[in-house]
């Protein structure tokens, strides 16, 4: 046996930086950093330049000038004397609107158009399959565009309304018009006493979940089924409907009406919105559809078989063993596609809806001048919502994710 | 310099609209053709000598600026409004005014209205990113109206949404109101409104700082103009050039004095200019005038001879 | 073939035959498309009875078992189970399914629910039981197959072998008077084949009528009291299993027990 | 039971039947397709009358329309239809945007080189010589499309052989000084030496093609340039950010993760807005470059941050021990990456490299937003022709066709891989 | 278990066993994050011995094979390999693992590449081979392993047998002095368990250097000249075939021994 000496003990060498796994990370990192800095040092550095030498360095004091121009679609109070701020902030809020509206309906139409592209109807599986295949393979831009041109030229304008010859009606007893500036229906005015049936509304709501509640521990108990679906909507129109007319029909319309150039009063959905709304919500709906349609597709065949052969029917399978399973499939690209819902609701500007594109990065930058401070803010917006999203999508794909071994 | 890097490129870089009817516009070859596409092709004459070296650089209202400020084009001939803040805070500067525009209405004839304050409660298109939003907003403000505007990127949408009545008013410069009335297939089914609610002087523009290049720019521009004033056509300008017994027409066509080494440009800078196009009345009538579809009267834009405003400082 | 059953002394003579027709199938046919996957099956089930079928592959052995349970739809014939015939009537399908109980090769259990949830599931919304009785009767059953450990757990964190115990205990839970098995144990590892031909035997045992498809060729000699075997469609031959193995009439079973047994 | 007989043996076997005429033909798909039920038979009827409408509204539209006419009021007393005349004169402009007539050729030269150039990686039967080809392309398709010498984008390319010479010339001596030099070499050919060398070249051997400037460039082929372009570019880019997101090394995962998610955070649009308005501030004072070549630039960082995603998939799909093997032979990181993981992760990745490239171009479309002439961008320029004054479905439909078709081929031609992969892989 | 290998005569004697250090392992501690997985191991092999590590699963095994080719960094202690300690120098790590050969478990060959490829990957990039010697010497231990036709196949076209045999091939390509091998075989069906051993056979017949985690005990009686048994992270007992597996000192080997060979 040779007799193995001590190594000897090492002492640091410039080229352990390199050859050394402890030291290269460290070494790599540094450069990385450094270089890092380095760039963005010199971006910084020549914007500033750049910035100073046209008189216009980084300040966000124009957000508090007047802005001086209109916005037609406001959630909140605004006119052209509040500042531009303010205008960004009505634009915000229209891009969170429309990304709202758009994901709740693309959803819908996404789910039909998977579910039934899917059905065994032969002719409505090609035609969800033309759907989805046409909205997929064509820029969403186009679309925007296209539907923008159909609304406005397919729908008559008010002016058809009018006179004893009109040759527009309006809808389910004058309460409804579709023009091609965009939708009026009627607003709900609350009047007093209209609390009280607000109230048995939102009562009627805690009932529901209590009475779901109830349900699920009769049935532990007893083992009796009720038909939960068909009561809570019992639950959630009834009382309601009943202090409504107890109240004196405390809460009215307000229709629309023809006046002057336009309908006035009623909420009035401006084509723009609709246009993108209905493009946003075809276009997503088509990549949802797939989504949908690949998540039940992954349920294997041999889940609804063993489902059946246990003796559960159609609807039940669907809810207690398919859907459950297949919604983990489903939902964290479906999140995705909300966040690109969002994104793409920036080309709003295609239509001159009025959203954060539209205000803080169109006519604000326009009028301002202030390029880098506009699309900054802009990007910064679009940045916290995308991460908000994603915040929740994480959060739900640890909820659900699947137990292995 | 702007001069130097323009000749050493042999071409001049100048920026237009993505298309607006009878001011810019390519054709199927892909020319561009206009009122604002002559003033470049003029400049271009002028310092390469070919009106056809120019490299049309299509702008939005948003990128027009930055464009000429980065450098991207050299020349903006892009309908743009000069005023204060353009000049002097986003530091340009505007050569002059190739026309004199204001902002008007467009409605249709059996919309019943004659006056821009009966317009209480009505719909208005509006092409964005110009001055327009502003003035519209201080305009109803002022009078005590309502009114429900409807912002469009470009002409074309904007046109579309008028026609298809999705608005009441088409609101733009007034120029640009007549030339989209003029395509319309039922024009005389629309009227501009009497009212004009701005003033908005269209012209070229350059940057700040290269005082040679804007001087041939407003020189060039001012040629034109004084062409028209003193006679010289593209029918003539051979004869003219010549030399006539008129010491303004002589020093223009570079026949007399030396106005050309000054700027920098050959003698005959003006005569190439002039010989492009024609003189400012010609290209007028050729892209804009009351015998092209578009069918503007001069108006405003008449010489100031013949009661209008274009007025060209003396070549001396 | 795997002899693993065999370490187990079964008493035959606690396995009952009663003289009770449970299934009844009279001259059914079956096609897919224009292609004929059974062809004028007979057979007469009894109730304690356990059969084995066996032959090659695609000769229609799942697909009999399948219609048995209306999994899938035969198209001339009858098919009368515990005297309800299979129509499309709902009702009867209702009625048959929660009267047969079914096992997978590929166990096919709910894997976003628990073994227990899994086990109830079907007990609560179709027998209408109440939840702690149906865990009780749960419980009850993986205690049988062995499990009852694992009970909340998901079906994931499970091996094969286990995974298949709860799935027939999912069975059991309905309480089934018929047993139908498609292969249970052919998607196994062996040693895991041993666990769930124990816990049929079992059953066997307990006198539940069963049909199962396998190769398990030494289950079928320790518990079956007819092997039957089907090639194109069709019963070619059935026996008890001594005289099926040991001296088979037909030349096609000969053929298939030849290439099974030798290998 | 014993006493009951249960042997049976068939004797002879039955032969196959007819299906019962419920089982076979016309009627039973007809049955089982449309009309199973009166739910489906209440959508079958539906969707007819839909189709119907459908057709009944586009058909006259589409068929009764005039191909022969110089402007649309011309068409408009011709044909009720649509005018596709439009079309006709102008589908040169949409699909090579203003690019000279008779240099056509180039264009269509340089997409039947680049179907060449992807094709060993598209395919996997091309020889694999061909990827030679592949990674010269992106020259050779420059100079095609914007002409000028041949040797200013030759020597650019050049400095990743200088770079290489370099680096292989000091390892031998000290391997710390090659890594710093062989990039540095690089840097320095780009900014001294490319230029003049190039220049000298040219003056012996001119290889010069008539330039095309870029406010040229348009319609379709400015869509596929940008599209390809960013694809091209952001798949080394994109190879990097993911081996970063996976690293070990904080800061480094830190500033790729940090990218990736800014970028896939922000729509394309801002981006564009960046590189048409603010991308100048970001650079010395007096630069100034092409817009096209901005948009590429911010084009390809976005699809850089997707496509890091993508690779990324590909690298999760991959086994451990993979890594480990690679590992136990001896191999570098470096080495092991480019000769054992990239090969299969990136073959696994090709589908959704495929989706991110449908996306890509058609996100192209935005870039008219910026004034960019594409085919959109065209369509309102060609509407601003008073002779076309107000033409809209005939232009959109056109557009739409062109892009469905380009990206329709293209999913099905991915998912006819995907299925390949499913199969054929392991 | 099975004892496939026995029916080979060996000729033990050409095994030789020297006093040069292949590798010396001194008081070495790994922890996983707070799970210490190696407690104080010390070991010394020399050169041209053969030894085979078992013990129950989670014991360290393989943990302890890939630290010596440094596949896991340990903590704390020395090891030594060649004469090389491993530290994080990464000329030393470079040196070691080509001097160190490995096969593991699932055979780990490249998909993407043929055979051949697989084989001389690691010459021609690593040692530097032109192609065509790296190509001869491939071909060399491919027709030692006996696959030399298999040559221009991919692996996904050949058996597992035959894959692990190219792992062991490719391994040897680089000429190791030490070869470690990582369960080799688990994961293979009993006929092909058999070429693989028969193939490890023959290299231990030529004095290479071998460490082998394995429970083909038959292996071990026949080729090893030392057993290590392990458990928890230690090294329990080590002994020479004969006297470890008849006569087990410690209870756990004892336990271990029962389960393993009385199975
Ligand atoms: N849904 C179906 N459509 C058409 N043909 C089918 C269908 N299911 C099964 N078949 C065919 O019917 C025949 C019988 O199938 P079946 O699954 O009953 O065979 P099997 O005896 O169970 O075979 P295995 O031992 O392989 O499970 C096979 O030829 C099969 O291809
Ligand atoms: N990357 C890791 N991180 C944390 N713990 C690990 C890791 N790898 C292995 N372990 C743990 O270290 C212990 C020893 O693992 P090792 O793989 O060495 O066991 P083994 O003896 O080879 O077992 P087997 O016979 O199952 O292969 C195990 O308890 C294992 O769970
Ligand atoms: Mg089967
Ligand atoms: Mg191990």
């Amino acid at each position: 046996m040779t007799a193995i000496t001590d190594p000897p003990k090492e002492t640091f060498r410039l080229s352990m930086l390199l050859y050394d796994t402890r030291y290269r990370s460290l070494t790599i990192q540094v450069i990385a950093l450094i270089c890092f800095m380095l760039v963005i040092a010199w971006l910084v550095d020549n914007a500033a330049t750049n910035l100073a030498a046209l008189g216009k360095p980084l300040s966000f004091g124009f957000l508090g000038e007047i802005a001086g121009y209109d916005i037609n679609q406001r959630l909140i109070e605004y006119n052209s004397q509040m500042t531009h701020g303010r205008a960004a902030l009505v634009g915000i809020l229209n891009t969170l609107l429309v990304a709202l509206l758009g994901c709740i309906t693309a959803t819908i139409i996404g789910v039909f158009a998977g579910v039934l592209r899917l059905s065994n109807n032969w002719i409505v599986a090609r035609i969800m399959s033309v759907y989805v295949e046409g909205f997929r393979n064509v820029p969403v831009l186009l679309w925007i565009v296209a539907i923008f041109a159909v609304v406005s030229e397919t729908l008559p304008a008010p002016r058809a309304f009018r006179g004893d010859d009109a040759t527009a009606h309006m809808l389910i007893n004058d309460s409804v018009a579709l023009t091609n500036r965009g939708f009026y229906i009627p607003k709900p005015i609350f009047e007093s006493g209209s609390m009280i049936v607000v109230l048995t509304f939102i009562l009627s709501i805690v009932g529901i979940v209590f009475f779901r509640k109830w349900a699920k521990a009769r049935q532990e108990a007893t083992g009796e089924i009720m038909p939960v679906g068909w009561i809570s909507l019992a639950i959630f129109f009834l009382p309601t409907l009943f202090m409504f007319y107890i109240m004196g029909r405390p809460i009215v319309l307000e229709y629309p009406e023809l006046a002057g150039f336009n309908f006035k009063g009623g909420i009035h959905m401006r084509n723009s919105l609709i246009a993108l709304w209905l493009a946003l919500s075809l276009y997503t709906g088509a990549f949802i559809a797939e989504t949908v349609r690949s998540g039940i597709q992954a349920v294997s065949k041999g889940q609804t078989e063993a489902a059946g052969a246990l003796g559960l029917r159609g609807p039940r399978i669907m809810r207690l063993v398919v859907l459950p399973q297949a919604m983990r499939v489903i939902i964290p690209p479906m999140i995705s596609q909300y966040l690109n819902l969002t994104k793409n609701s920036s080309l709003a500007i295609a239509v001159g809806y009025m959203d954060a594109t539209g205000t803080l990065g169109g006519i604000t930058l326009n009028q301002t001048g202030r390029e880098m401070e506009c699309v900054l803010l802009l990007m910064l917006f679009y940045l916290i919502t995308s991460l908000a999203i994603s915040a929740v999508m994480n959060w739900y794909n640890a909820a659900v994710k699947l137990k292995e071994r | 310099t702007t001069l130097e890097d323009v000749q050493a490129a042999g071409v001049l870089k100048c920026g237009v609209t993505t298309g607006l009817v009878g001011f810019a516009a390519p054709d199927a070859n892909g020319n561009w053709e206009g009122f604002d596409v002559a003033v470049c092709r003029a400049v271009a004459a002028a310092v390469l000598g070919d009106g056809n070296a120019v490299e049309f650089v299509p702008t939005t209202g948003k990128t027009r600026f930055t464009a000429l400020a980065s450098g991207e084009v050299d020349l903006l001939a892009r309908n743009t409004t000069w005023t204060f803040s353009r000049d002097v805070d986003l530091k340009f500067t505007f050569v002059g005014i190739n026309y004199y525009d204001g902002q008007g209405f467009l409605v249709r004839k059996d919309l019943g209205v004659s006056s821009a304050k009966e317009l209480d409660g009505a719909t208005v298109c509006i092409q964005t990113g110009t001055t327009t939003e502003l003035n519209l907003a201080d305009f109803f403000r002022a009078n005590g109206i309502s009114y429900e505007p409807v912002p469009i990127e470009t002409n074309a949408e904007a046109q579309q949404q008028y026609l298809s009545n999705a608005c009441d008013v088409y609101t733009t410069d007034a120029s640009g109101l007549a030339a989209t009335r003029a395509t319309f297939e039922d024009a005389d089914a629309h009227m501009l409104l009497p009212e004009i609610i701005s003033k908005e002087p269209l012209g070229p523009l350059v940057r700040h700082g290269d005082e040679q290049w804007s001087d041939i720019a407003r020189w060039t521009l001012n040629a034109l103009i004084s062409a028209e004033e003193l006679g010289v056509t593209s029918a003539n300008l051979s004869e003219m050039a010549k030399g006539t017994n008129n010491p303004e027409i002589n020093r223009l066509m570079g026949t007399e004095g030396n106005l050309g080494e000054m700027l920098g440009l050959e003698a005959d800078w003006a005569q190439k200019a002039i010989g492009v196009a024609g003189n400012y009345g010609e290209i007028f009538e050729a892209n804009i005038g009351e015998s092209t579809p578009i069918g503007l009267a001069r108006g405003l834009n008449a010489q100031w001879t013949q009661g209008g405003l274009i007025y060209s400082p003396p070549f001396r | 073939m795997t002899d693993l059953a065999t370490d187990r002394e079964i008493d035959r003579s606690q396995m009952q035959v009663s003289d009770k027709v449970a299934i009844q199938i009279t001259d059914m046919n079956k096609w897919y498309g224009a292609f004929h996957v059974l062809r004028d099956i007979n057979l007469t089930v009894y109730e304690g009875e356990r059969i084995v079928i066996c032959g090659p592959s695609g000769s229609g052995k799942s697909t009999l078992i399948r219609c048995i349970n209306r999994l899938e739809e035969h198209q001339k014939g009858q098919i009368i189970v515990d005297g309800t015939e299979l129509s499309s009537d709902l009702k009867n399908i209702d009625k048959i399914r929660s009267e047969v109980g079914m096992c997978f090769q590929h166990f096919n259990l709910f894997p976003h629910l628990t073994i227990l949830e899994n086990c109830t599931l079907a007990p609560i919304w179709v027998r209408k039981t109440p939840k702690k009785e149906a865990e009780e009767i749960a419980m009850h059953f993986l205690e049988k197959v062995k499990i009852p450990d694992q009970a909340n757990k998901y079906p994931g964190q499970l091996s094969g072998g286990q995974q298949q115990r709860v799935a027939i205990a999912r069975s059991l839970c309905m309480k089934p008077r018929i047993m139908l098995f498609d292969e249970p144990t052919s998607a196994l590892d062996p040693e895991m084949i041993k666990e769930v031909l124990d816990t049929m035997i079992e059953l066997a045992e307990e006198g539940m009528t069963m049909l199962c498809v396998t190769h398990e060729m030494g289950f079928a000699r320790q518990v079956a009291n007819r092997v039957i075997f089907m090639d194109a469609g069709q019963i070619v031959e059935q026996n008890e299993p001594e005289p099926f193995f040991n001296n088979p009439q037909s030349d096609r079973t000969k053929l298939f027990l030849s290439q099974i047994l030798g290998h | 039971m014993s006493e009951m007989d249960m042997s049976y043996v068939r004797t002879e076997m039955l032969p196959e039947q007819e299906p019962p005429r419920s089982q076979t033909g016309a009627a039973k798909w007809l049955r089982e397709n449309l009309f199973s039920g009166w739910i489906n038979t209440i959508l079958t009827i539906l969707s007819l009358a839909f189709i119907a409408l459908v057709l009944h509204e586009f058909l006259p539209w589409i068929f009764d329309s005039t191909w022969n006419a110089n402007s649309l009021s011309e068409c408009r007393e011709i044909a009720p239809g649509a005018c596709w005349a439009v079309i006709k004169e102008r589908w040169p402009q949409l699909l090579y945007g203003f690019y000279p007539e008779e240099l056509r050729w180039r264009v269509n030269l340089s997409f039947v080189l680049m179907l060449v150039a992807i094709a060993p990686v598209l395919f996997t039967g091309v020889p694999r010589k061909l990827l030679w080809f592949t990674a010269a392309f992106p020259v050779l398709g420059y100079w095609l499309l914007w002409g000028g010498s041949l040797w200013g984008p030759l020597m650019a390319l050049a400095g990743f052989g200088v770079g290489a010479g370099v680096y292989a010339a000091i390892r031998p001596v000290n391997n710390l000084a090659a890594l710093i030099a062989g990039p540095l070499a690089v840097v320095i050919w780009w900014l001294a030496a490319a230029g003049p060398v190039a220049g000298l070249l040219a003056g012996g051997v001119p290889l010069m093609l008539e330039p095309v400037p870029s406010s040229k460039f348009g319609g379709f082929s400015l869509s596929i340039i940008i599209g390809v372009t960013g694809i091209a570019f952001s798949l080394p880019l994109g190879i990097l950010l993911a081996l970063g997101r996976q690293s070990n090394l904080f800061i480094v995962k830190a500033i790729c993760v940090g990218f990736i998610e800014f970028i896939r955070g922000v729509p394309l649009i801002t981006l564009l807005f960046v590189a048409s308005v603010l991308l100048n501030y970001f650079l010395p004072p007096g630069t100034s470059f092409d817009i096209i070549l901005r948009v590429v630039i911010m084009v390809t960082l976005f699809a850089s941050a997707y496509m890091a995603e993508v690779v990324r998939g590909g690298l999760a799909a991959l086994p451990r021990g993979q890594y480990e093997a690679a590992d136990a032979l001896g191999l570098d990181y470096w080495k092991a990456q480019r000769l054992i993981i990239m090969p299969q992760a990136l073959k696994i990745s090709i589908p959704n490299i495929v989706s991110t490239f449908i996306g890509l171009f058609k996100d192209t479309t935005l870039v008219s937003i910026i004034g960019l002439l594409d085919p959109l961008g065209l369509s309102t320029a060609i509407r601003a022709d008073t002779n076309w004054n107000g033409i809209v479905w005939e232009l959109y439909g056109f557009i739409a066709l062109m892009f469905f078709i380009f990206c329709y081929s293209m999913s099905r031609y991915s998912q006819y891989l995907e299925r390949k992969l499913q199969t054929g892989h392991r």
